[in-house]
Order: structure tokens, then C-alpha cells, then sequence
């Protein structure tokens, strides 16, 4: 179990919070194209669930998946211009919010898939461990994803084979506009104990606590337990995506109950733990990265069309292109 | 004379059907609010018996619809993203259009899926960008991509009305396509539909991307006489239709945003060659083969077929027929 | 609640069995062609849960399927002239032995799709009750289905909108040639549970018990209760293929095992119900039936090659044939 | 000179790529036993560890195979039934064929879908009797269908050691074919193959339809000189190859058991019209549109191409070039 380091889980939750929030502008802005699905409010999360690995593990986000990204450490100035189909991005600008991918430090990728990367995340540990290392797995999800058959398949498999991957659903409370109760018929935990799959439920919002349960989870993986489950419950603090910001759905969530969910906030939460001086520190070293961020985004270059399909194919099987 | 974007028209098809059938019936994921601002205000109007949010179980919920219209009723399925429908290939493919001749003619199956956003939406990236109504036509389910409002309309009624299933792809590049509209009447499927006459070569486009050819049409105008051929419906093919305007013209051009191999391109061009002895080889401008849509917008426009490659390949065609 | 009927339970237990050992005789003289997966040994659960139903209820069955469409009430003539392949079997030859349906008594049919009818009842039964009737269904599948993605979101949309549907798992213990035990993890019952859906598990083996757990499932459906699940434990007598009769696989059922499956014969337990004189007068009615109905198979018209395709296209669409 | 079963050829190359390298592992359902008969003998001689037995879990384990080959391996997948693709489409082409594109070259996907038995074994009936190799040369994922024992195993090897998705088919029509094959050698991928050379139609034909073509091309030897192009890899097409032929020939029949439209055959015939000026116009022969296999034997054949048909084709492409 890794001790817990609070102004460590402090700087990744401002750092997620303030890179979204600057991610929202350059949407408006225009230099993000395709708009995105802010991870604010859930940052604790993934925070939490992070700081419980190692070098060898591997995770699988979501298409709110900034939050998982960063969390596992990867350049946020490179997940920036990746944001901003950037070559300097990650992904050389191929992937963009919902499929940004550092494999270099076990970041299978975001998914635009609801449901999809549970499965992958298994092989990959499965891979991983027959090849001799000691890797665990995260899959993140969210609340509509347990609905998906695909995502239910891939419990089994976990628990039948002894995949140690942590399943970890962000219960937000909503795919989209659909609410939990709409659309999962018995319960979340339910779903994990139909596979012999430990799970437990934790406040999302607060980011030591995940940790604590992550770290607990991961332990008993990494001492030879098969998959098990988190359930944190959480608040998606702005819209399902940013087109919302252009176009006005039917309120779907009462506004009380945006504003009593707004008020659970993970970076205030762990923030309180640090003293003013180390949290003004880590605030402004935060915003020192992003704005180095930005500008490293925005000065990058953008990939030249001729290189449409560069990677196309691993195997570098060139194709016909369509013109005439 | 109204002006009617191909949204509304959409939104107008699925109202009128509602209204016209209590058999009709609506169901997706955030269908109630309208999140692809296709079905907004439906389920005030029709009740949310009638216009059903779903979880986030496609594949459940498109065999439950195969499984409601086994029983009388006649479902409509919107899906948020292209992709979805490989994802309920197999219950499209494998069940829903297989049952009427595997029961021996006992049932039919009239699903209505449709696709708001079919293709690139610029900056939704490799998963959410794909254009598969190839797909549908070889494996022999209906499949309509109307260009126009009206089309859009007309089309979509009839699909609703069909006793088959039927996939509608509404582009997204033809989503905020506004007309001049004066009557809303079905339209037929498999009748194709000529956009704009023309003598020295026809061009096949498809979806959106008929607005394109008019538009490369109009720009050459001086220099060739292009005829702008619009199938409408991919499968049943207008070939009929075509066979006629190329019979005239001698020349063929296919304009389709779809990847190339098996494509709607190479269907229509094996489907001419089979009947009309061209005066020039034809031309396909497509998606390259396997194309996956870069996220990077200038990368994401590149792989599409665009109006430069049409027109080039006019000019091509033009020069080596004589 | 249905009242038992001993010697009707009998009838449909026995004509199964004498049905699918006449059906395995003709898969060896070529009369059927492509195999049929036998129903041999269970019998009890068709004949027992379609004891429970009613003219307006429906029911979909599997790739071993005869038994259902059978119990249900099917003409044993069509039913064999359709494995036949003959224009008067029941999907005038098209479908054989995987899709044998009959609609007009409810049977969506047979599925050569493991885990693919759940969702497809559910959707027949739901609008079967907005048309107004008080229809309530059965989905049948093996064990191995419970792992099929498409099956448990079917649960899932059951439950939620609380459709009658009585989902019953024939557990005869192997997916061909897969043990249970090395496909699911958890339990078939906890996958119900899962969604919410009260499970019982029963001796399949038994016709009347299962008959009496399938009329009280039904009675709460029908009192306005959502989606049951019965486990019956079963058996699988024979191959789980006829090709295995021409192709042996390396043994993958112990022998013994093999020998106590097959004591426990539902066809036995419930005619030790019946007395002596019952018992031979329904013997030797199905004999009779079944007599008629080889006669009547083998003695219909196969259908005319030009007609391949006449029930393509419900709506009368013709295509391009395949030649030159 | 050993005489060697298709389908033992696929459990040669299955071995021998176990046998050579450790990151190759397989999976499916019944492997281990080898329901297919083609994994026979695996699982004793390489362990349950690296010939999995799944449960009934095509998504996940279609997943779980694309995870392992991020993760280093090289997973070979059995498929028991043709249209179980279907079910796991969206695995395949929305995950597996995407990520290297969308993760900008991070990562290769080098797992192989084997398909033994495709198209119809007589008998299946609608749901086991496809042959839908040209949904899969249409999205880019490379396709493969070896019609001789010696290329069964040579495209299998080198399927397995390629470093992007593959579909093998290995139809059922073929699967027992017997060759005298001299040494079992890796068969390059997009390379096509001539069986029999001719001079005044190319006929294209494609798996266990090759073999049917031979036989016809020999059958009508006194009156026509046939020459016989299988492809063996659909995507990517070895259009050189078939340009050269058709080039020499100027007359082309394509043989294909897919559904007629945007298949293979449509694939084939715009490659070779928009390269070369045929005598006459090509023609193909086919599964009819959206063809569903009827059960009854005598309709399950009849929706198949035959060999009278192409026959019939090769007659009436003779006649209308001259
Ligand atoms: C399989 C699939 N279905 C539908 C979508 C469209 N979609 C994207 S996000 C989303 C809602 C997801 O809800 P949840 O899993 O709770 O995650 P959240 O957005 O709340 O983080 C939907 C319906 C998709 N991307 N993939
Ligand atoms: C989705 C799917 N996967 C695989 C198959 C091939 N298959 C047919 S039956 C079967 C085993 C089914 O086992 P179970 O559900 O336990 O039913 P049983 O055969 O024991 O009655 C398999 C793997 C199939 N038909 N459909
Ligand atoms: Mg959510
Ligand atoms: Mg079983």
C-alpha cells in the first residue's frame, strides 16, 4: 500500500480541474475542433485510482478521459496539443480527447466506445503477466457503460481467467440524460457480484478515499486476487460534452441538484488537506505548466495533410487514396 | 414556400409517422431530449411510451425492435454515432433481415434505423466518423442517403412505411443543407433522381456530397456538361436510372464517401460497365481504402473526397474519352 | 395456476424423445441434411414450461430447439418435413433445424445464434402488451448463453421495463464442449440477480416440477411482475452435434458422468406417473403420429431451386440474381 | 511428395507458428478439443496456457485478443461460425483495425481471425452459411482466402506473423482438398496466383470457387483458352497481377461467393475498368443481392454460383466481344 502523499493527490486533481477548464476555453476558442467531454468534478477519481500504481501498470479511460491521462502522468502539454491535432500531441494529432493514447507509460488510450476498453485492458494484463511482469489493470467507465454487453463479457473473462484489472465506474449519475435509475436494473455492485467480482462502493469526490481503496484493491491483486470493482459515486460538475454549451438540452438535471453536487468538490476536498502555502504553491506551479501548456499546444504545428494515413497500417501497407 | 433545414425534416418525417401510425414507435439513447436535435419535441407530443430512452444496451434494444416489430409495431432506431451500427451488425444482419426468408415468408421485420451524423462531423476522430452504408448494401438491407430536405423527408417516411428494415444515413454534412420546400410527399425507394442535366458526363453523388457535385457542376459549366445523378437509395440501386443518363452522356464519374474497395463506387461502376460501353474509363472519388478519420481537421478533410479530386477527375475523364 | 396433467406432460415428453430419435435416425440416412443438435434428455424443461403458457403467449427457443417448438403445439409433421427441407415443413424448407418456427402459435423460432433471442422476446412480448393482449414469454438458452454480452443486456432491458419474459437456462452442464465451471464465473443465478430478476433453480429433470415452477413464475408475470429466470438442471443424453456420431472428439464428458446424466431420464420419471395401460396407449399414439409424420416429410415436394429466394424481402422487393 | 488436406494445413501452420514463436497463442471456442478439427493435437502439444478455450464471450475475447497484441503478442483466433463476425464487427474494425492510425503509430494490432468452414457447409442454413470477406476488404482490414492446401498454410503464416489485423477464410468448399505439396513455404499477402494460363478470358475466382473455375476452364478448353487468376489476398487486391492477365486476355469473369452488390466481384471489375480497356464487358457471377441461404439443399445450392453459370458467363463474354 503507497502512503499517502496529499499534496502529490492535491497537484493531479488541480492540474486535471485546470487543464479542463482551459481545455473548455480553447473549445470555445475554436483551436480545440469537436469540442470535449469535461472530466470537472470527477478529478478525484482518477487522482485517486493513479496514485495507486506502478511503472508496469496499465489503464484504459473513456471518452471523458483527460482526467485518466493526466493522472498517469503523461506530458500535459503533449495531451494538449494532442487536443489541438497538433503533430507535437501524443497521438500526432490522429487521436484527439477521445483517443488519447501514451503507451509509453501504460496509457492504452482513451476510448469513444462506451464499454469497449474492459475487455482490451484484460488482454493487455493477461500479455503483460505472461510475459513476466507484475502488471495490474485499470478499466475507468462510466455509469451507462455497465449496461453495455460487451463491458459484461469482459468481467467474466477477468474473473475467470485471474486478470487482476480494477474496474472502476465513475457513477456520475447520468449517461448523457439518462439516469442511473433508468437505465441500470438492479444495482452497479450487482453487476460485479454476478461474476464472483469483489466490489465496493467509495465517495468519489473525495480523492484520499479512492486512493485508499485503490491501494487496498491493487494490493490484493498484486498478491494473486483476480478483478475486482469500485463503484465512486461522483458529479460530472459541467455538461456531458461541450456542444451543450452551444446548444441548450432539456434541463435533465434539477438545479438543486446540480448545485448540491457542485458543492462536493474533490479539488476544494483534498486542497483543505494542504497547508495555504503548499496549496498556493502547487496552484501556481499548475498554472505555470498549463500555461506553458498552451503555448507549446498552439506553437506546435499541424500535420500536414499529405500524411493523412500515415499510420494507417503498422505493418506500413500503403494504400490506394481516393482521388480520381 | 417554408424553408425546411433537413434536420427539421427529419424531426417532421418521425412527427408525421407518429401521429399517422400508433404502430410507429421511437426509440435511442436521449431520444427524449433530442440529443442529436432530430426527435426534440417528440416525446412531449407522443408520450415517452412511444419515444423510449434507452440504456446504453445497443445491441439489446435493436433485436428488442426486431423483436416488437415481429409483432406488429414498426420501430424506429435513432443511433448517436455510425459506428453504433457495428456494433448491432449482427442483429441487423443476422437477424432482422434474415427472418422473413428463414421462417419461410411466416413474418416481416420493418425496423427503421436511423443515423443523424452519418459521416465526418469534423473533430470527432476515428471512431465516430464513418460512412459504412456500403456495408448495408452488400449485405442487401435497404439503405437511403436522401441529400436534400425533401429527400430527407420523403425518404424517411417511406422507410418507416416499408416492411423491410431500412437504414436512413442523414450526413452530417447535409444536416444543415436548407431548402425551399413546398409539399412533403414520400419518395420511393430505389428511384434515383438528376439533379442537374447534363450531356458530356454524369456524376454519381451521394449524400451530402451531392451538393458538391452541383456545386463543381455549376464551377466547370463553361468547360463541361455535367449531369448530377443522385441514387437517393444505395440499395435497392436506380440502375435503370442511371443506366439511362449515362447511356446518353458515355462518361462516369462516382463521387462516394465511403472507403474505396467494395465500395458504392465500385458497385455502381461494375453495375454501368455490365450494361452501357462507356467513351472513357470511369473514375471513383472516394475515401481512401480502409480509411480511418485522423482527428486533425486539415487531416480529417483530406481523407474525405473532396471537390478538387471530383473535379480533376472530371477533366481526366473528359480528356481520355477523346 | 395451470392444474397438472400427467398424462399431457407425458404425451409431450415422449413425443419429443421418439421425435429427435427419429429426427437422429434420418439426420444418418441423408434425409436430413446438416445434423441437428438432440434435445435428447431434456425434455422435461420444454414440456414443462410450455405446460404453463397460454394461446397469446410466445416463446423463442435455441440452436437445440426442437424440443420447444414441439411442446409448444407445432405439427411434429411440419415440424420434421421442415428438417426435411420440404416445401410443407414449416418454413416451407427454408429454415431446417436452427430456425424452425411457428408464429402462428407463438414460436418466433428456433436460433442458430447462441444468446440472441432474449432481446428479440422481449421486444415481441412489450408490444404484444401495448397492443393490448396480456402476452407474457419464454426465452430459452443453454448455459453457455449467460456469457453472451446480447443475452445479459436483454436482462437488463427486461427488468427494467418490466417485461414478462421467463428466462429459462437449460444448464446441461457444457457449451459443446466447455464445463460450466470453466465459462462462468459467479453463478447463472447471480447473473440474474444482477438485473434484479428472481431466480430459482429446478430439477429440469423432473417435467412436473418444472411445470410447477414455470406456472408460478408466470402467475406473477401475469398478476403484473417483471422478468423470472428458472436454472434447470439438466443433461445432455447424446452428442451436443450429430457430427460428433460421424466425428468423435476426444472425450470430453467422463463416462461415468455420462452414465449418471442418463439414469435420471425425464421421459421415465414422468411416465412412472402414468399407469401401465396410460402410459402404452400414449406410446403408441406418438408412434403412430410420428409414423404419419416420416411418411408425410419424406413424401413432400422439395422446394423448386427458382423459388430460392422468393421470402427475401417481406416487402416483395426482387433482386439481381448471382449469374453472369 | 506429401499429400496434405487443406485443413491440415491450417493445423501446420497453426503449429508451426506456435512451434516458432512464443508470443503466438490461440483461442476460441473448443479449441482444445478442436471442434473445427483443424486445431486438433494443439492443446496437448503446447498447453491449455496458449490454446484457450473462451467461454461464449466473441466480443470480449475478440477485445481481449486485440489487448494481448498491444501488449506484445500475436493472438490467432478461431471462429466457429462465418457470421460470428458479425457479432464481434465492431471489435474488429471500430478497436483493432483503428488504433494505429488513432494513436498516431504507438502500437500494432497482429491478431489473426480465423474463419475455417466459411460460406455455406450445406445444411447451416441463413445464419452459418456467409462468406463476408468483402464487409472486411471494404473497412481495410487485410483479407485473406487461400483456395490450395500449400496456400492455406503459407497465407496462415504469414497472416499470423503480419503486424495488422487478418481475416482468414478458409471456406468450407475447400476445406478437404487434397494437394501434393511439395515444401510448405510463407505465401506473401497481396500477391495473386495464376492456376492455369489462357488467352481469351481472365476469370477471377475466388477460395474453393478456384476450384470450380479450373474445372470449367478445362471442361470448355476445345472452344475457349481460360486463364484462371485466384487473388488469394482480397485486400490489399493484387491489381498488377490481375492487370497484367486481363491486359493479355482483354476479357474479364469474376467468380465470387459474396453477395452481389459492393462485393468483391464489383471490387474487381472498377479496379480493372479503370486501368484497361476490355473487348467486351466483364462480367461477374455471384450470391445474388442480400442473398440469405435457404436450408433445403437443392436452394442453398441454387443461391451459390455454379459452374454452369460461369460457364454460361465465360460463352457470353466470348460472344460479345467479337
Ligand atoms: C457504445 C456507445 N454507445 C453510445 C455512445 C454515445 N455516448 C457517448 S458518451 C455516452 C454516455 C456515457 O455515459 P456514462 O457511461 O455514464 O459516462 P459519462 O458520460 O457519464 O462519463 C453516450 C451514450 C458511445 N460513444 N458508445
Ligand atoms: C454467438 C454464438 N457463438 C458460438 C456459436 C457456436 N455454438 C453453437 S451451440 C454452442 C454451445 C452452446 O452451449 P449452450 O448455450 O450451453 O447450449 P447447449 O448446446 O448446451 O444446449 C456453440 C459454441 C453460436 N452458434 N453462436
Ligand atoms: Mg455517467
Ligand atoms: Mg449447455
Amino acid at each position: 500500500m503507497t502512503d499517502a502523499d496529499p499534496v502529490r493527490l492535491y497537484r493531479t486533481v488541480r492540474l486535471i480541474r485546470r487543464f479542463e477548464e482551459r481545455a473548455v476555453e480553447l473549445v470555445h476558442g475554436g483551436q480545440i475542433v469537436g469540442g470535449i467531454h469535461p472530466y470537472l468534478g470527477q478529478e478525484g477519481i482518477a487522482a485517486g485510482v493513479c496514485a495507486a500504481l506502478d511503472a508496469d501498470d496499465v489503464l484504459a479511460g473513456t471518452h471523458r478521459g483527460h482526467g485518466h491521462v493526466l493522472a498517469r502522468g503523461a506530458d500535459p502539454a503533449r495531451m494538449l496539443a494532442e487536443l489541438c491535432g497538433r503533430v507535437t500531441g501524443l497521438n500526432a494529432g490522429r487521436g484527439g480527447s477521445m483517443h488519447a493514447a501514451d503507451l509509453s507509460i501504460g496509457v492504452l488510450g482513451a476510448n469513444a466506445i462506451v464499454g469497449a476498453s474492459g475487455a482490451i485492458i484484460t488482454g493487455a494484463v493477461w500479455a503483460h503477466r505472461r510475459r513476466g511482469r507484475d502488471t495490474v489493470g485499470v478499466s475507468f467507465f462510466g455509469d451507462g457503460a455497465v449496461n453495455e454487453g460487451m463491458l459484461l463479457e469482459a468481467f467474466n473473462l477477468a474473473a475467470l481467467w485471474r486478470v487482476p484489472v480494477l474496474f472502476v465506474c465513475e457513477n456520475n449519475g447520468y449517461a448523457t440524460t439518462m439516469p442511473v435509475a433508468g437505465a441500470v436494473a438492479g444495482s452497479i455492485a450487482g453487476r460485479a457480484a454476478a461474476f464472483g467480482i469483489p466490489a465496493v462502493g467509495v465517495d468519489g469526490q473525495d480523492p484520499e478515499t479512492v486512493r485508499v481503496a485503490a491501494c487496498a484493491a491493487v494490493d490484493r491483486m498484486r498478491a494473486g486476487g483476480g478483478p475486482e470493482l469500485i463503484e465512486a459515486r461522483t458529479y460530472r460538475f459541467d455538461v456531458h460534452h461541450t456542444f451543450e454549451h452551444a446548444v441548450r438540452l432539456d434541463d435533465y438535471r434539477p438545479p438543486d441538484e446540480v448545485t448540491r453536487g457542485r458543492a462536493r468538490d474533490p479539488v476544494r476536498i483534498q486542497g483543505e488537506r494542504l497547508t495555504n502555502t503548499d496549496r498556493a504553491a502547487v496552484d501556481a506551479e499548475v498554472e505555470a505548466t498549463l500555461d506553458a501548456a498552451v503555448r507549446f499546444a498552439l506553437s506546435s504545428p499541424e500535420p500536414d495533410p499529405a500524411d493523412a494515413l500515415t499510420y494507417l497500417y503498422a505493418s506500413g501497407l500503403t494504400v490506394r487514396t481516393g482521388g480520381g | 414556400m417554408p424553408r425546411l433545414s433537413y434536420r427539421r425534416a427529419l424531426t417532421r418525417a418521425l412527427g408525421d409517422e407518429l401521429a399517422r401510425d400508433e404502430a410507429v414507435f421511437l426509440l435511442g439513447e436521449d431520444v427524449q431530449v433530442g440529443a442529436s436535435l432530430v426527435t426534440t419535441g417528440l416525446a412531449k407530443r407522443f408520450g415517452t411510451e412511444r419515444v423510449r430512452d434507452t440504456p446504453l444496451s445497443e445491441q439489446a434494444f435493436t433485436s428488442f425492435a426486431t423483436g416488437a416489430a415481429l409483432a406488429g409495431l414498426r420501430p424506429v432506431i435513432e443511433f448517436q454515432i455510425p459506428s453504433l451500427l457495428f456494433l448491432v451488425f449482427e442483429q441487423i444482419v443476422n437477424h432482422a433481415h434474415k427472418f422473413p426468408l428463414m421462417t419461410g415468408g411466416q413474418c416481416r421485420v420493418p425496423v427503421t434505423y436511423l443515423v443523424p451524423g452519418s459521416g465526418s462531423r469534423t473533430g470527432w476522430a476515428g471512431q465516430h466518423s464513418d460512412h459504412p452504408y456500403s456495408l448495408f448494401a452488400h449485405v442487401g438491407v435497404v439503405t437511403v442517403v436522401p441529400a436534400t430536405p425533401a429527400d430527407a423527408y420523403g425518404l424517411l417516411v417511406t422507410a418507416i412505411r416499408h416492411d423491410d428494415p431500412v437504414v436512413v444515413f442523414a450526413p452530417a454534412g447535409a444536416m444543415d443543407v436548407r431548402d425551399d420546400v413546398d409539399d412533403l410527399v414520400p419518395v420511393p425507394l430505389g428511384r434515383g433522381r438528376i439533379h442537374r442535366f447534363g450531356d458530356d458526363v454524369t456524376v454519381v453523388a451521394i449524400g451530402h456530397l451531392v451538393h458538391d457535385a452541383i456545386a463543381v457542376a455549376e464551377e466547370l459549366a463553361d468547360q463541361v456538361s455535367v449531369e448530377v445523378f443522385d441514387p437517393r437509395t444505395l440499395y435497392p440501386f436506380d440502375i435503370d436510372g442511371l443506366t439511362e443518363s449515362v447511356t446518353r452522356t458515355g462518361r462516369l464519374v462516382v463521387l462516394d464517401d465511403g472507403n474505396r474497395a467494395c465500395g458504392m463506387a465500385a458497385e455502381i461502376i461494375a453495375s454501368v460497365v455490365e450494361r452501357v460501353r462507356l467513351l472513357a474509363p470511369p473514375r471513383r472519388v472516394t475515401r481512401p481504402d480502409g480509411a480511418v478519420l485522423p482527428f486533425a481537421p486539415a487531416l480529417d478533410r483530406a481523407v474525405q473526397p473532396g471537390r478538387d479530386q471530383l473535379a480533376t477527375a472530371i477533366h481526366l475523364t473528359m480528356k481520355d474519352g477523346s
